[in-house]
């Protein structure tokens, strides 16, 4: 993949997000308004309008491009998802730099963003957040680290949403829901059920990228 | 239901312009950022307050910025917390010799932006502290009172922190007095409806008739359990009951206290919840200081209301009858 | 809905003792009768300002009895006025040597029991002058404005009528100039909801969804007309349109604003709204002087707004600046 | 008619009206929400328990039981209609004095009244209040005149319902309604709705007392 091809892919990945959080806005709302307040939707709408904003700036890379759009995102976001989604990008997308990415070097930047999360989150795997999408989708994509991209991303895809249908079963120790303790079982955490869409977008056009070579 | 707006998405920032443009005589917008600050800031040798958070919640945040009170409010969308970009400008904007205290409601969001602000600002050498309030009862047990949400108890500890940093304390003891006013407020809400969000046709969520739900959060959260609908005289005991279950240890028997209407909940139904609190409270040998019935912390137009008690000493007392005047409240001397 | 009630014959009674309750730092209850009186009063030589009405309404009306705003309130049942021989016993507590005046919204049940009491007090030799708040355009042509019923308009004719009274101006005085500014407030409003009175289960009147009314009253009334729902920008254009169509001849471009919340249409709504109105008003050049964007005479919990514009003058300005205190509403210096 | 006679019919003819304003609150209500502040049958009710509340006290005569159970109205009502009803009964009861009463001293005794409220309210006949089914019923009432008090109210009683009837054709220029011009057409006035059902509960007692003898 070349460097500008790289740039382009990135900032399809990054209209892809924004489809697909306008897409399942409400779902995302509706989730949120179970246990929490309700904006989960809305602000990932808001935050990938930004992200989509700052696109036309011309990156010299496609780390660049993810930092950038993700401190838009996050400015733009506010709330816990703001920040915790703004760091893990804009982390991931210093440590890209320019590619072209090798499987391996794209897990260890998405491992550096998820650190950053756990640390200024202060939540585990299991809390009922978005971790709960993003470890177990971290680990199986180190696992197929030496297959190509488009194809490790795919197969680590089930993870995430595993994960993601596991929070269902949780009681929310952080965040806004988890004053509700018992009462946010039986509702999938919106946080992971967003991530795990963001994943998703970037398979679509990583997949197709690869489809149409 | 929320029905006045343009573009919800335009919202936060028109919100923004309205407010500025009608309370000038109290505040002006920061430039290049999402909050406003008093008109007579920064003032050299002062502690500046910077409070923050969701919008949603007015007179909380932006209605508490004036004499006496918050220096800057920094102002998120509806029930999202600001960024930590919007934090550390509006810091910037405000902060003099004396450092800053950031006081805010203590949710996963706030925590979060705020935090990150305070480290961009103390790595460039300025001293920032903060003072989470945590006076919501229903949300953790008593021995992790640190994991307790902030809901109208907001309204106490910020102005404690107004008046202190007003009288010209250091930062150390701005936030000594604030940690500890915190320390001494009690919170415990019920709810009878929720509210929607600008541009949404669905509440956050309803309550069923004749039913009502306790521990409410103050951004459309659910309650944390839920009852039978009861009278006024007997959610002002279920309040009383909770709140003075936790009576602080050596605490005179004085107490500030606000019930506050979410919204939807009027004053007339507030007064006559009061009646039954004020008798409660003299037959515990509560005294109360300086009661304020309104709505000071609402959730939009949610149906409900909160009971916050501030369990006073002489320091604080002071400093909760220190003048001071905002858009959202006044306290005069006439 | 209102929610918080014990018994609803109560509702009335209680609510007064609960407000007594909280603020007696401002009013005390009137000794046998349904009102309060500032903690202060009666004092001699200062004309008594008597204001009052149905109860649903806070901070209308006893909310503004206390230091520069009005002497007593007297409080009838929700949306009922009070009776004549409760006005009259009120004014017997509060009546000092300069006479008084009473100033209440011009509607049938209040004119009819103001009246009465009047009366009453002048056979037994009292000075007692009525002046009556006309300020909603809805509720009539130009040319009768003696007809038009009076809606947030109250909150500028009040503090004109208790600064006037409070700087030591004779009864004449108080009354012309009370008279005068009435003459030059207008209001006009939107409804979006009905509100439900304590005890009942059905609103007043449904809007339909995707509608509004034009010209609400605030007793629960539905408007004169009904429209579709229009954006906050549209319904600036619309309010303004209607009040400065009868700015008044030789008026002077500056005006006192209140941009009233009737209850169930929040705060930051009405900021989205008033960045609308503000940008209008300064293309057609009128200053406005000390905005007040909040709810001051609300209809329970119903849902809409209501814009009232006072044209000012030298004079008017001058009472409007003065400092008072109150439950509901304190200007302060500071 | 003994005077105790009249004492005793009175006391129940009090009572009478509260219990129909009890059963009429909900119309009153709903007719009085559809222009104006829907208090109508609170306030009604409200006023008569409270001049039920004072007929314990023993009263000289059925006219001053009257007249007292009109101000414990009035000043319990509140609002337009305890002013009025307060004032139209007051001096009814006030005139009438000690009985036994001929149909022409009930009928001067309640035009006095109605007096007082066109004088008060400045309302005409026409202008949908109380008047509309007041002004009616009192004409009917002094064309009989001559026939014993029973038969005269219970003929009198059709033109006080024609007249309230009639109120739903008129567009309402006083009170409350008044604002809203054509949009009270299609409405009963609630005043002219309680006053006619103010009117059957005599009807009922006085007739009732009728059939008993
Ligand atoms: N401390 C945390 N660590 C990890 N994820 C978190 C944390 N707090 C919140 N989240 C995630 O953020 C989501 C909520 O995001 P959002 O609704 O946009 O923000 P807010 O809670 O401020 O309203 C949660 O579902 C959860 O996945
Ligand atoms: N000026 C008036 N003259 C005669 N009747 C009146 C007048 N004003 C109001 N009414 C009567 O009072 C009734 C309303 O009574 P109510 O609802 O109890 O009082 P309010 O209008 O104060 O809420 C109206 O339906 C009408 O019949
Ligand atoms: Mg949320
Ligand atoms: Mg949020
Ligand atoms: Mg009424
Ligand atoms: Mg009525």
């Amino acid at each position: 993949m070349s460097e500008a091809t790289s740039v382009e892919t990135m900032r399809r990945i990054i209209r892809q997000a924004l489809a697909s959080m306008e897409e399942h806005a409400d779902e995302l709302g509706r989730l949120d308004a179970a246990a929490g307040d309700g904006d989960h939707g809305i602000t990932m709408v808001r935050g990938m309008k930004a992200a989509v904003a700052v696109l036309d700036a011309n990156a010299p890379d496609a780390g660049a491009l993810l930092s950038r759009g993700a401190l838009a995102f996050s400015d733009a976001a506010g709330g816990a998802s703001g920040a915790l989604y703004g760091m893990l990008f804009a982390t991931a997308g210093r440590q890209l730099g320019a590619g072209p990415y090798a499987t391996a070097d794209v897990a260890a930047a998405m491992r550096a963003g998820c650190d950053v999360v756990m640390r200024l989150g202060k939540a585990q795997p299991g809390d009922k957040t978005l971790l709960d999408a993003l470890e177990p989708f971290l680990v199986a994509l180190d696992a197929a680290a030496d297959r190509p991209l488009p194809v490790a991303w795919r197969t680590a895809l089930p993870a995430a949403q595993a994960g993601t249908a596991a929070t269902a079963g949780m009681v929310a120790s952080c965040g806004r829901s988890a004053t509700l303790g018992e009462r946010s079982l039986g509702h999938r955490d919106p946080g992971a059920v967003s991530l795990t869409y963001l994943l998703e977008a970037v398979d679509k056009v990583i997949g197709e990228a690869e489809s149409d070579r | 239901m929320t029905k006045l707006w343009n573009d919800p998405a335009d919202f936060r920032a028109e919100l923004i312009d309205g407010f500025v443009a009608a309370y000038g005589r109290y505040v002006r917008r920061i430039p290049d950022a999402s909050g406003v600050m008093a008109v007579d800031g920064p003032r050299s040798g002062k502690v500046a307050v910077i409070i923050g958070g969701g919008s949603g919640h007015y007179p909380a945040f932006c209605g508490y910025v004036g004499p006496g009170l918050a220096d800057a409010a920094v102002m998120g969308n509806v029930f999202a917390a600001p960024s930590s970009e919007q934090v550390y400008r509006c810091t910037q904007a405000v902060i003099g010799n004396a450092g800053a205290l950031y006081c805010y409601g203590n949710y996963s969001g706030d925590v979060l932006n705020f935090d990150m602000a305070a480290m961009r600002c103390q790595m460039e050498g300025q001293d920032v502290r903060t003072v989470r309030v945590t006076d919501d009862v229903a949300s953790a047990p008593p021995d992790q009172q640190e994991k307790r949400r902030g809901i109208s108890g907001d309204f106490f500890v910020f102005k404690i922190a107004g008046a202190s940093a007003a009288r010209g304390d250091t930062l150390d003891e701005v936030e000594r007095l604030t940690r500890h006013a915190n320390a001494r407020t009690r919170s415990f809400g019920v709810a009878f409806g929720g509210c929607t969000l600008p541009g949404q046709t669905e509440p956050l969520f309803t309550v069923e008739p004749g039913r009502m739900e306790l521990g409410l959060g103050v951004h459309g959260e659910p309650g944390v359990s839920s009852s039978e609908m009861r009278t006024a005289a007997e959610i002002a005991d279920l309040l009383l009951d909770t709140l003075l279950a936790e009576r602080p240890d050596g605490g005179e028997a004085r107490a500030a206290l606000l019930l506050n209407g979410l919204g939807n909940t009027k004053y007339e139904e507030l007064f006559v919840l009061y009646k039954d609190i004020d008798r409660r409270l003299a037959q515990e040998g509560v005294r109360i200081h300086r009661p304020v019935v309104d709505e000071q912390v609402t959730s939009l137009n949610m149906a409900g209301c909160s009971l916050s008690l501030l369990w006073l000493d002489d320091e604080l007392e002071a400093l909760l009858d220190a003048p001071c005047a905002s858009a959202g409240y006044v306290q005069s001397a006439l």
